[in-house]
């Protein structure tokens, strides 16, 4: 079983750069992301958060967002998805790179959850 | 009674209050959000008109349809919660025909999402209300009004307006005032009383 | 007095993101970045962050950054600065909107330090 | 003695060995960290040697040089630490030619900037003891060598790779390398002894 990432927000940039930022630690993790609305602009998409979880290459995803309205579209499309999806109220930046950095030195989900806990701020 | 022509009624009136309010839900947004709301709803608005022009074959596919159209247009915390709401709709729909019992659903289904309850500065105080006058069949525009006004005086603990805590205090909710849209309508193709 | 608030990150693209994001809830605030080097690479620049310093046209500005090593680079620009910098230890995406918001609200530092103090985490 | 020459050549050996192990150096940070540490450094030595193309005037002034192309350069955690350590030795050499108590006012900046002390696995667990022993006098090669070796059974709690906690345990710690080629060099242009 392999674990991946998916970061949610709603702005586009911020997300891809969240990506960059934690590829440089998790160079192996499937990192995906879905910011912006449909249309390009400010928000978040189900949609795209579909698309997000379903092209990362893992079996199982861990997902972080940037503020509760991403977290309910998130919600939306965690339900409708077939593959298992991890929800965690961490700290966006943070919590996406602590969790790549363990990722890509191996530990198990357990232990990643231990370390995320620390970073609970939602 | 709730056939695909009243809820087509009911939408169309909705999103003509909202597109011709667009600019004030904005507003109302600006002060303890981030001035997105009506702009939010008034592109779901369009993506309901669209979704309704041919008639749906049934209550539970209109309830869907718009469902689809706000979830995939608004792409904010309000499409989410509205989404979650229709999409609830959709599926109580299948099984009753109860109005009152399906917004309940639709609202339960909403607290959830949101992890939300009454008294938090949301859309949400508008619904409880109104729901609940809906159980006794004494729903009336200033029942909605008063629902609406109540958020005014509330500090927001949920959404992007509990960022600004006490601050919040003094300004209605714009998802208050957009769910006031909703039940007035809602009121007057006679759904509710 | 006013405050302004200074994003530091090791992306150009996750700091110009996280000041749009921002910006939606604080219209009317000076927001300012750096982000990568000087080379346009992943890191942080002193010279960069200064430039936000000092470019932010805010009295006082308030610093937020992503990980460890930008905060470093930011405390020596902090140090070559005439302008008054607070810096915190907090998650960047959520502390930066949590100020914005409150800052375009109206509220003084000290409640905003208050609000933010519930946000650290590193 | 502490002249603009013998600086210059400390510096140009450290150049030469974090050019030559710039893959290395890279390599031991991609186990436990972000991969660049030899890339941040390399751009570093290439800004140190063409500050020192055209010899400073005097001694703070090569320090100051020094510090300022890895301040613009390196960009890194390592950019902020050295760049504190050389910008520290640029000041304290204006008062003392004492190598020794400027490497220790440097090690405290150092401490000071990464908010880190001596067993957290980085380059401070180089500095620490390799410092002590040239307050005694008796730096050599298997002193330096040790300390950069002690790191590899260490326990990060600061900088990147302490997010990978108890994994970092086996792994030398890439900033320790750097500073013991740092240390050797000092050690050979007979700065410390
Ligand atoms: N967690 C929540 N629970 C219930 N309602 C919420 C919640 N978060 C936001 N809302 C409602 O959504 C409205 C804001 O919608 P909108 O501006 O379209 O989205 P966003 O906040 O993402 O910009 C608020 O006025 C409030 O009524
Ligand atoms: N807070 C700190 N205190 C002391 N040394 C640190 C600290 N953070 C990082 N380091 C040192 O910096 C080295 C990493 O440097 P480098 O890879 O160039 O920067 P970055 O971690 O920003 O990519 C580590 O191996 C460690 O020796
Ligand atoms: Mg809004
Ligand atoms: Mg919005
Ligand atoms: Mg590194
Ligand atoms: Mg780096």
């Amino acid at each position: 079983m392999t674990l991946g990432i998916v970061i949610v927000s709603h702005v586009a940039g911020l997300a891809a750069g969240v990506k960059t930022l934690v590829e440089q630690g998790a160079a192996d993790v499937a990192i995906t992301t879905a910011g912006g609305t449909d249309e390009g602009e400010i928000g978040t998409s189900v949609a795209k958060i579909n698309a997000a979880i379903e092209s990362n290459t893992a079996d199982e995803v861990l997902a972080f967002y940037d503020l509760g309205s991403a977290k309910m579209n998130l919600s939306m499309a965690i339900e409708m998805s077939p593959k298992p999806v991890h929800l965690y109220d961490v700290a966006l930046v943070e919590g996406a790179y602590t969790a790549g950095a363990l990722l890509q030195a191996g530990v198990d989900l357990a232990t990643v959850q231990e370390q995320l806990s620390q970073l609970k701020i939602k | 009674m709730l056939t695909v022509e009243t809820i087509a009624q009911w939408m169309n009136g909705w999103t003509k209050d909202i597109k011709a309010n667009k600019g004030y839900l904005n507003e109302l947004d600006s002060v303890i959000g981030d001035g997105d709301h009506g702009s939010n709803l008034a592109r779901g608005a369009d993506a309901i008109e669209a979704a309704l022009l041919t008639a749906p074959d049934d209550v539970p596919s209109t309830f869907k349809a718009v469902a689809m159209a706000i979830v995939s247009k608004v792409g904010g915390a309000s499409g989410a919660l509205y989404g979650t709401a229709f999409l609830e709709m959709y599926k109580e729909s299948q099984r009753t025909t109860d109005m009152v019992k399906i917004l309940d659903k639709a609202m339960k289904a909403m607290e959830k999402r949101g992890d939300s309850k009454p008294g938090e500065k949301t859309m949400l105080d508008v619904w409880e209300p109104v729901v609940k006058a809906a159980k006794r069949g004494n729903v009336t525009p200033i029942v909605i009004d008063d629902a609406v006004e109540s958020t005014k005086d509330m500090k927001a603990t949920k959404g992007r307006a509990s960022y600004v805590g006490e601050k919040s205090i003094g300004h209605l909710d714009p998802g208050a005032v957009s769910s006031g849209y909703l039940f007035h309508n809602l009121f007057e193709v006679g759904l509710v009383g």
